[in-house]
């Protein structure tokens, strides 16, 4: 076996272990050392990401299937295995975690008190995070969604804004609360499964998951009843990650109370798991159900477009005192909008649909990111985010306005960037099946477009804020985390094939799935 | 001669794919090495600008010459997969027809022109070469556009050239009027542009993902295109949903409302963008589509039109600023445009937007050239400046008199030939009779406030007399743009025959190019037997707007009024000729102005404030409520009242905390003996 | 009754006397040192039970280290100069009624609890070898991870007692 | 075969010596060793260290009982039976009586398993090096209790001083060993003799063996509270420490048990390290039995004495440590010095394939083993 | 025969020194008590280990949880140990009834 030989054939392993390695380095590291320890972690999250490329070119793409797969007892007595591989739905996302994590150390630059722990725990979040998108076991996938949950705390907890205690303990117990309705549905798909397993793979074969009639607490649940009380708690539980109306409310309090490169995370990553645990676990497994929630599914996305579209408008009508006028707001609210697309994306079961759904979350994770980071950029320099604060800053940083423009428009749907052609893609898949509530949905188009057009004239258009006679431009270490972004935002705007040819053969399968349900 | 100077020059490529790359892609060029290093450029890099498009026009000039040689039959097409996912594909392609190589060369043109006129216009501004770079990328959206052989492609340029005019609008954006009216421009495009979309889908979905142009037409001339929804079959509502888009992009009735505003943006862009190319966007795509109309949706098409055309007109009376009456004619005349497409004068509503585009853009370049002078908007200001600037005034006045439609100018030609098919369709249809009144009535009104336009700016006595000694001719990169376009606003340039695009032709039927080059549809053109009335009655029109512009800007100055009064009671009952005038200025003229306020009114109060505007504290209150409710309600009561009830019950528990470990184990200890006891007992 | 069975008897009552005084005498000290006659006897049920490796560390781990530590703790953390370590009388009865039904319950379910006994022989008394061999085979991870355990109680004593 | 066995075979042929039962034979065994080697070895002990003292700091020494004093031990033991039996009053009585026990049990049982020649040892137990660890670890119970018992300050002091003492130090001298069983790859005291050879003692075996041997040696030094390392009896600081309020009879086990024990370690030191039995170079297993015992525990008790007078001349010619600098000493020095040797030998046994150097040395010259 | 020793005794054994463990935990109000009671605990499952380990598995597993108890034992005092006399430093006391101040 050759070396390279070795690497590739624990590659996933690598991809998630990689950051651990680094969070036992920079264990070691003295804690005054702050440039070491900022250095060793880029490092270490560069080799993730230099790993997860590796994959990508290495990965088939006609393969529907399961690639890079390891097995590895772990609990025999339990059947719980060790169980990791990578398919067309997880690659793109590992591929924006490692990215963006890399992307994002450089981003935590201006964390300036406790750095080792705070580098430790991102580290860790990010093993976490890799690991909820490679694991293939029930009980591996959970293990990961929580310990992801930890660091995640304590980096709003610690390093947030104001009203970080409250923001962190509000969402890891609402996260939490989701988190033990899946545990109970992995418990029921474990007893009822013959033989017991955790494995995802053979819990979707319905050879293998028997669900039989229920009698607790005195309410007896047919064999259809049941499965459906199944799948809407598995569904609360990745609704709450996704968020879905009304699960919600938390988002934007941890975006607002997180620092920058969390902010990035939560919004660039932690956001799609809810909708990749939907398309990993809940679809497959449950394909009878999914049909059946199809439509409340797609009616709730379209409540998410809206709702989280006027939501974000009302940052800008709002005064502060009313918990608006808040530019991080303003965007938490939008990745409301734009999760929305996902979910109207996944409802329908067309090509169309579900790959525009899969793309959306990954240019939401690009778009979003680099919003934060930018709103991250300002807040360095002025230490506030009021969106009536600013005014006229485009005359003093021209290039960062620009950056600010090509993030929002890419926001908005603009042809040209990734965005709309994940948006027109839902669009013309859900267009098929539900016209009325795609029509309905068109709306939060001319929305999205007035509120960002609204905030970027506030901020940016008019005559120059006094204030900010001396306010610097984007440094050379910012506009190193914003050039990839944008330069992927443009070029997967105009030839997205790279990322569509990545999953569209796994996604064809599901939906085959699908629509023989 | 184009595909033969590409096989000399790229002989491993295919002449005609490069080509239009070439051409599609050289403003890109232009304004990527603007955007990043123009500012480090000599003369902020105008020289790229200019240079890129310039190959672009040179490009579409000999694309136009191939074209005349080889006759309105050409097609060339190319198409590659752009997304490819199982059991659906998006095609990216390449059109290219007459339309587009006419739309090519009204574009390319235009642009060329306004690029050099720029080069004076904008020479102080800071933002110099960032405002080439916007331009640059207008042309290549606008570009794009006509090139798109589907409605996705055309759709995604469509887009992009709604950026390049929020951009463009907003140059200037420390003035918080730019930056609203691009906000403005954008958003209201946008709502036309949605209803373009969801006529994209309804078409996506009824031809089973068939997006291209030539596919849909085939697919509804085979009559497979089924559906209805609400009693109006599908076809229509699509239509209808496509022609959305172009009434927000061309500013019709009701969406109207940014194009004035538009004009905070710097004026070569009005006249480019505002005037000459994007606007007539939505002609294009109506042109475009136009096999795909159904009658009724052209009905549709017809009255927003010509109601558009009308209402436009009366507004532009009142205003004093220059651009502004010049972006209500645009309305106007784009409003015409889309009257002729809607009784199925295709080639006559394509061929006023080419005249349009010289002398409008023409005319807005005059203006600029005089707001350059006298550094005003505002007529009430200026005045005689005739002399002054003779270049000017003498473009300028071409461009009005082809405006106006006058004969011998390009506009009359084209705008005759509309309303000539205006009347014949109503005359065919007479309860449509509106249409054709509309169309000339706007011809009248177009021509007086242009005249009036022009005895305000021009003749009469300076105003402002400090403004008036600082004004000067403009510079030769300004003049040179004015003189080009002011020769294409002949109707010589278009046509052999100067009443028209009649039978009688002087250079045989290509001198007529446009009419040559335009296929018409077949179920279209309606005989022509009411252009002989048509002609009358849009020369009268214009003559008298005429008319009643010279008596009332150039004839009545302040003395003639103080004379006319000293005089009026001696003369009150004898010369009933000044009762006439008097009443007819006090009936008409004071009415008229009456009603334009009241129109201007309820343009800015109903249909601005409350229909458009009015939308705006619904959706703030919606989303106000919305931010409330989810604050208040979901989070506040729902959740964090789930964190109460647990922190009050809380409380309450944990008083058997009592903090002594022996006390917890000892309860534990008896906990497993108790169950251990009950465990035996059962 | 064999010689062996004496010997349980004997040991039984060597960890069982002391165990005795060590929960019910009422100075910290003296329960502490009877510990000590626990302890070994435990070693000496363990040599009953063919585990010599096992007995002797036991007798080096609890009576050298534990019961040192331990008396150590007993003597630093009281006033040592003349003080009485007299612990405070408490009710020991709850508890101790308590731990008898407990006491009774496991009796009796060790009693009735049909045992799958499988003793063929004497296990061969060497056993330190096939200890080692186990415990760097098939517990090498348990292994480790008590000496990374021990490592860290080292650490952590050292520097949770240290004078700051 | 342990001793008692050795006795029992060796009986076997006289017809009512044989039907003994093997625990008589045991506790013969046993009162012997106590009787007949511990209590005159300590007095002869004592009286060599005074001996040795006299002559390093150029005076006699005992020399009125006895020619040369040689009897003076006797005397200092009839002394010592005879004396009053002092209880102090405030003293834990029981526990003051309970102390000197344990320390004579740890002390005393430790000689269980010392290998004086082949089969002249009482029990050969399989683990016997670790069980020789666990029974002297006994012996800080005892003095730790004896302190405390004794309700005096210097006592207390001692006894913590000596408990923590042999705690700590037990960690090098276990390691050490450790690393002499890893050579020999068995706890078994007379396998390890054997494992050794004339040829090729244990400390000569690799470099790491040598360090390991002295690292040992120092630190059994302390944990037998041995000058330089007596602070728990310090006479100038704690008046004897945890001696101080012990007289007569009591006062004599706690002397008794302190040679006994450097006999023990000198001992160990010459079972793990130094060959044992084996004289150098010379090969004499091809003696008959009753010949060759003798001689090898001859040879045996001249190496432990050797070793035993090294520690009487290393305590007249020290000074004593500070206790921070014994602590400093123990877990600074002492125990990395005993990793890196333990891990060395293991690297060493791996590299050369557990081949000592001798071994080597031989292999070289084609010797043959 | 109820004398002849086997698996039930050691259980017996055992778990008779289990209760008195856990009754010296519950009763001393000297944390090094309840230390003494832990370890008691902890001697009752090394003879369990140890003694499943000679009569039901046969083999040496039991021996080495017994090792490991060892282990833990070690640690667990020594930590404990190292805790207690902070406290005392702190508090001058160890009894387990005065360190509450976790109690909110």
């Amino acid at each position: 076996m050759t070396y390279l030989g070795f690497i590739r054939e624990h590659l996933l392993t690598w991809i998630v272990f990689l950051p651990v390695v680094g969070m036992a380095v920079v264990l070691f590291l003295p804690k005054e050392k702050a440039g070491l320890i900022r250095w060793t972690s880029a490092f270490f999250t560069l080799l993730s990401f230099l790993a997860s490329l590796e994959l990508c070119w290495a990965f088939d793409r006609s393969e529907a299937g399961l690639q890079f797969v390891e097995k590895m007892a772990w609990i025999p007595t339990f059947n719980i295995h060790y169980y990791v591989g990578c398919d067309g739905l997880s690659i793109t996302m590992i591929l924006l975690t490692t990215l963006l994590s890399f992307l994002c150390i450089f981003a935590s630059w201006s964390i300036k008190e406790g750095v080792k722990g705070y580098f430790l725990m991102f580290l860790l979040l990010e093993a976490g995070m890799l690991g909820v998108f490679v694991s293939l076991d029930f009980f591996l996938f959970y293990v990961f969604w929580e310990l992801m949950l930890l660091p995640m705390y304590f980096l709003i907890g610690i390093w947030g804004g104001p009203k970080k205690e409250y923001a962190a303990i509000k969402f890891f117990l609402y996260t939490l609360f989701g988190s033990v309705l899946m545990l109970v549905v992995m418990l029921a798909f474990y007893f009822y499964s013959e033989p017991h397993t955790f494995d995802l793979l053979e819990l979707a074969r319905p050879q293998i998951l028997k669900i039989k009639d229920l009698n607790i607490f005195g309410i007896a649940l047919t064999i259809v009843e049941f499965r459906r009380v199944l799948f809407i708690l598995l569904f609360i539980g990745f609704a709450i990650k996704v968020p879905i109306f009304p699960f919600h409310t938390w988002l934007p309090l941890a975006h607002v109370e997180a620092p920058t490169p969390v902010s990035v995370i939560l919004a660039g990553v932690l956001l799609k798991m809810g909708a990749y645990g939907l398309l990993r676990i809940s679809f497959p497994i449950l394909p009878q159900e999914t049909y059946w929630f199809s439509y409340a599914l797609a009616l709730l996305g379209l409540v998410n477009i809206i709702y989280g579209a006027f939501c974000a408008m009302a940052q800008i009508t709002l005064p502060q005192d009313r918990g608006g006028n808040d530019w991080k707001k303003l965007i938490a609210y939008s990745s409301i909008n734009h999760m929305g697309y996902v979910l109207l994306g996944m409802a329908v079961f067309t090509t169309e649909g579900i790959n525009g759904a899969v793309f959306q979350m990954f240019n939401h994770g690009l778009t979003t990111a680099m919003l934060f980071l930018l709103v991250g950029v300002v807040y360095d320099r002025v230490h506030h985010r009021k969106l009536d604060g600013f005014g006229g800053l485009g005359v003093q940083v021209p290039i960062y306005t620009g950056l600010v423009a090509l993030a929002s428009f890419a926001s908005l749907g603009l042809p040209g960037l990734s965005s709309f052609i994940s948006e027109a893609l839902v669009f013309l898949g859900s267009f098929k099946v539900y016209p009325s509530i795609t029509i309905l949905a068109t709306l939060g188009i001319v929305i999205n477009a007035a509120f960002f057009l609204w905030a970027l004239q506030k901020i940016f258009l008019g005559p120059l804020n006094a204030q900010y006679k001396n306010l610097a431009e984007v440094n050379f270490r910012e506009l190193f985390t914003l050039v990839p972004l944008s330069v992927l935002i443009l070029f997967f705007g105009v030839y997205p094939m790279p990322v569509l040819n990545l999953m569209k053969a796994t996604l064809d399968r599901l939906l085959t799935l699908l629509q023989a349900a | 001669m184009l595909e033969s100077l590409f096989l000399k020059f790229l002989p491993s490529l295919d002449p005609m794919t490069s080509a239009m790359v070439m051409l599609l892609g050289m403003p890109l060029l232009g304004f990527v090495i603007q955007i990043f290093i123009g500012k480090r450029l000599f003369r902020g890099g105008d020289w790229v600008s200019v240079g890129t498009i310039f190959v672009s026009f040179a490009l579409s000039v000999l694309l136009f010459i191939d074209l005349l040689s080889s006759g309105p039959q050409f097609q060339w097409t190319t198409s590659w997969t752009w997304i490819d996912l199982p059991h659906f594909q998006l095609t990216m392609g390449i059109l290219v027809d007459p339309v587009t190589i006419l739309m090519l060369l009204v574009i390319t043109t235009v642009s060329f022109l306004v690029f050099l006129y720029s080069i004076g216009y904008m020479h102080e501004d800071p933002r110099y070469s960032r405002y080439f770079a916007y331009l640059s990328f207008f042309s290549f959206s606008m570009i794009g556009l006509v090139l798109a052989d589907n409605l996705f492609a055309l759709y995604i340029f469509w887009e992009l050239v709604g950026l390049a005019s929020y951009l463009l609008i907003s140059f200037w954006f420390e003035k918080p009027e730019a930056a609203e009216a691009g906000k403005k421009a954008f958003i209201v495009t946008r709502i036309g542009d949605v209803g373009m979309f969801i006529g994209i889908l309804i078409i996506f979905f009824e031809t089973n993902g068939l997006l291209h142009f030539d596919s849909i037409f085939s697919y509804v001339a085979k009559g497979q295109f089924g559906g209805e929804f609400l009693g109006i079959s599908l076809l229509t509502l699509a239509g209808i949903c496509i022609f959305l888009g172009a009434v927000g992009k061309s500013a019709q009735f009701p969406l109207h409302i940014w194009l004035p505003d538009a004009m905070e943006g710097p004026t070569p862009v009005s006249a480019l963008i505002h005037a000459a190319t994007m606007v007539a966007a939505g002609v294009y795509l109506v042109t475009r589509m136009f096999p795909f109309f159904t009658p009724e949706a052209r009905t549709v098409i017809a009255y927003t039109g010509s109601f558009t055309a009308i209402f436009a007109a009366t507004m532009a009376l009142t205003h004093n600023d220059i651009k502004k009456v010049l972006a209500y004619s645009t309305i106007s005349q784009l409003g015409i445009m889309m009257m002729g497409l809607g009784v199925g004068a295709y080639v006559a509503g394509f061929f006023h937007l080419v005249t349009h585009a010289a002398f409008k853009a023409c005319l807005f370049l005059c203006a600029g050239s005089v707001i350059h002078a006298l550094h005003t908007q505002d007529m009430r200001e200026m005045g005689g400046i005739r002399k002054k600037m003779p270049i000017t005034f003498t473009t300028m006045g071409v461009a009005t008199l082809a405006l106006s439609g006058i004969p011998f100018f390009s506009g009359f030609v084209s705008k005759d030939l509309i309303l000539g098919e205006s009347l014949s369709f109503a005359m065919e249809n007479p309860s449509h009779f509106l249409i054709p009144l509309f169309g000339f009535l706007s011809t009248g009104l177009t021509a007086f406030y242009m005249f009036r336009l022009i005895f305000m700016t021009f003749y009469g006595e300076p105003r402002d007399s400090k403004k008036f000694d600082h004004a000067h001719e403009s510079p030769w990169v300004m003049t040179l743009p004015l003189i080009i376009l002011s020769l294409c606003s002949l109707a010589i340039f278009f046509t052999g025959s100067p009443l028209g695009l009649g039978e009688l032709s002087l250079w045989g039927e290509k001198s007529q190019w446009v009419k040559y080059l335009l296929e018409p549809p077949s179920s279209s053109e309606h005989p022509t037997s009411a252009h002989l009335y048509a002609l009358i009655l849009s020369l009268t029109m214009a003559g008298c707007g005429i008319l009643f512009a010279y008596l009332i800007y150039y004839k009545q100055t302040l003395s003639s009024e103080k004379i006319a009064e000293k005089f009026k009671c001696i003369y009150k009952t004898l010369t009933h000729l000044y009762w006439i005038d008097e009443l007819y200025e006090w009936a008409v003229i004071h009415n008229l102005l009456r009603l334009n306020t009241l129109l201007a009114h309820f343009d800015n109060r109903v249909i601005d404030q409350v229909l458009v505007d009015g939308w705006a504290p619904i959706t703030i209150s919606t989303s106000t409520n919305s931010g409330d409710f989810d604050n208040r309600a979901i989070d506040q009561m729902l959740v964090d009242g789930t964190g109460k009830v647990v922190r009050a019950s809380g409380k309450e528990v944990r008083k058997i905390q009592t903090g002594k470990i022996q006390q917890y184990l000892l309860v534990g200890l008896g906990a497993v003996c108790g169950i251990l006891i009950l465990l035996t007992l059962v | 009754m064999t010689a062996q069975d004496v010997f349980f008897y004997i040991f039984a009552l060597i960890t069982l006397v002391p165990a005795f005084v060590c929960v019910f005498h009422p100075n910290i000290l003296y329960a502490g040192l009877s510990l000590f006659g626990s302890f070994f006897g435990v070693a000496g049920i363990y040599v009953l039970l063919g585990a010599d490796f096992i007995a002797a560390t036991q007798v080096l781990i609890y009576v050298g280290g534990i019961l040192v530590l331990i008396l150590f703790a007993v003597m630093l953390s009281k006033n040592i100069y003349g003080a009485k370590f007299q612990d405070e009388k408490k009710k020991k009865i709850l508890p101790g009624l308590l731990g008898l039904i407990l006491l009774g319950f496991l009796v009796k379910f060790i009693l009735t609890t049909p045992w799958n006994m499988t003793l063929t022989d004497e296990a061969p008394l060497p056993t330190v070898s096939r200890l080692g061999d186990l415990l760097l085979t098939d517990y090498l991870l348990p292994f480790e991870l008590a000496s990374i355990l021990l490592l860290a109680a080292l650490i952590g004593a050292i520097i949770l007692a240290r004078s700051k | 075969m342990s001793l008692p066995e050795f006795l029992k075979d060796l009986f076997e042929s006289w017809p009512l010596l044989g039907s003994i039962p093997l625990w008589l034979y045991s506790l013969a065994c046993i009162l012997g060793l106590l009787f007949l080697f511990l209590f005159p070895f300590a007095g002869i002990a004592v009286y060599l260290e005074r001996k040795i003292a006299g002559d390093i700091q150029a005076r006699i020494g005992p020399n009125v009982v006895g020619p040369y004093g040689i009897l003076q031990w006797i005397a200092d033991a009839l002394k010592l039976l005879l004396k009053e039996d002092i209880i102090p009053a405030a003293a834990d009585k029981k526990l003051f009586i309970l102390s000197p026990m344990l320390i004579f049990l740890g002390g005393a049982a430790a000689y269980a398993v010392i290998p004086f020649a082949e089969n002249v040892i009482l029990a050969n137990l399989n683990i016997g090096i670790f069980y020789l660890i666990a029974v002297t670890s006994m012996v800080a119970l005892g003095l730790i209790l004896g302190g405390w018992a004794s309700n005096n300050k210097w006592s207390l002091l001692g006894g913590m001083r000596a408990a923590a003492q042999i705690v700590s130090f037990e960690i090098p001298v276990a390691l050490c060993i450790l690393t002499a069983v890893l050579v020999t790859g068995t706890l078994d005291m007379t396998q390890i003799i054997k494992n050794q050879s004339p040829y090729s003692w244990n400390i000569f075996h690799n470099p790491f063996m040598f360090i390991a041997a002295c690292v040992y040696y120092i630190a059994a030094l302390a944990e037998a509270n041995r000058t330089p390392f007596d602070i728990p009896e310090a006479d100038s600081e704690l008046v004897s420490g945890y001696n101080t309020e012990y007289s007569g009879m009591r006062f004599a086990i706690f002397f008794l048990i302190e040679y006994a024990e450097c006999f023990v370690i000198c001992a160990v030191a010459t079972t793990l390290f130094l060959g044992g039995w084996y004289l150098p170079f010379i090969d004499i297993s091809g003696l008959a039995l009753g010949l060759r015992i003798p001689i090898e525990a001859m040879v045996f008790m001249t190496k432990a004495v050797c070793l035993l007078f090294v520690m009487m001349w290393i305590r007249w010619t020290l000074p004593r440590y500070r206790v921070d600098q014994l602590m400093k000493l123990c877990w600074e020095v002492l125990v990395p010095f005993s990793f890196a040797c333990l891990l060395g030998t293991a690297f060493w046994m791996a590299l050369f394939k557990g081949k000592g150097i001798p071994e080597l040395i031989y292999s070289l010259l084609g010797w043959g083993s | 025969m109820m004398f002849a020793v086997d698996l039930r005794h050691y259980l017996v054994l055992s778990a008779i020194l289990f209760v008195l463990g856990i009754i010296g935990i519950l009763s001393r109000k000297n944390s090094v008590g309840i230390l003494m009671g832990i370890e008691l605990v902890m001697n009752s499952a090394g003879i369990n280990f140890v003694a499943f380990s000679k009569y039901v598995a046969a083999d040496l597993s039991g021996q080495i949880f017994a090792l490991f108890i060892f282990v833990i034992a070690a640690s667990e005092v020594v930590i404990a140990l190292a805790i207690i006399l902070r406290i005392y430093q702190n508090k001058t006391t160890v009894d387990i009834e005065d360190i509450k101040d976790l109690k909110c």
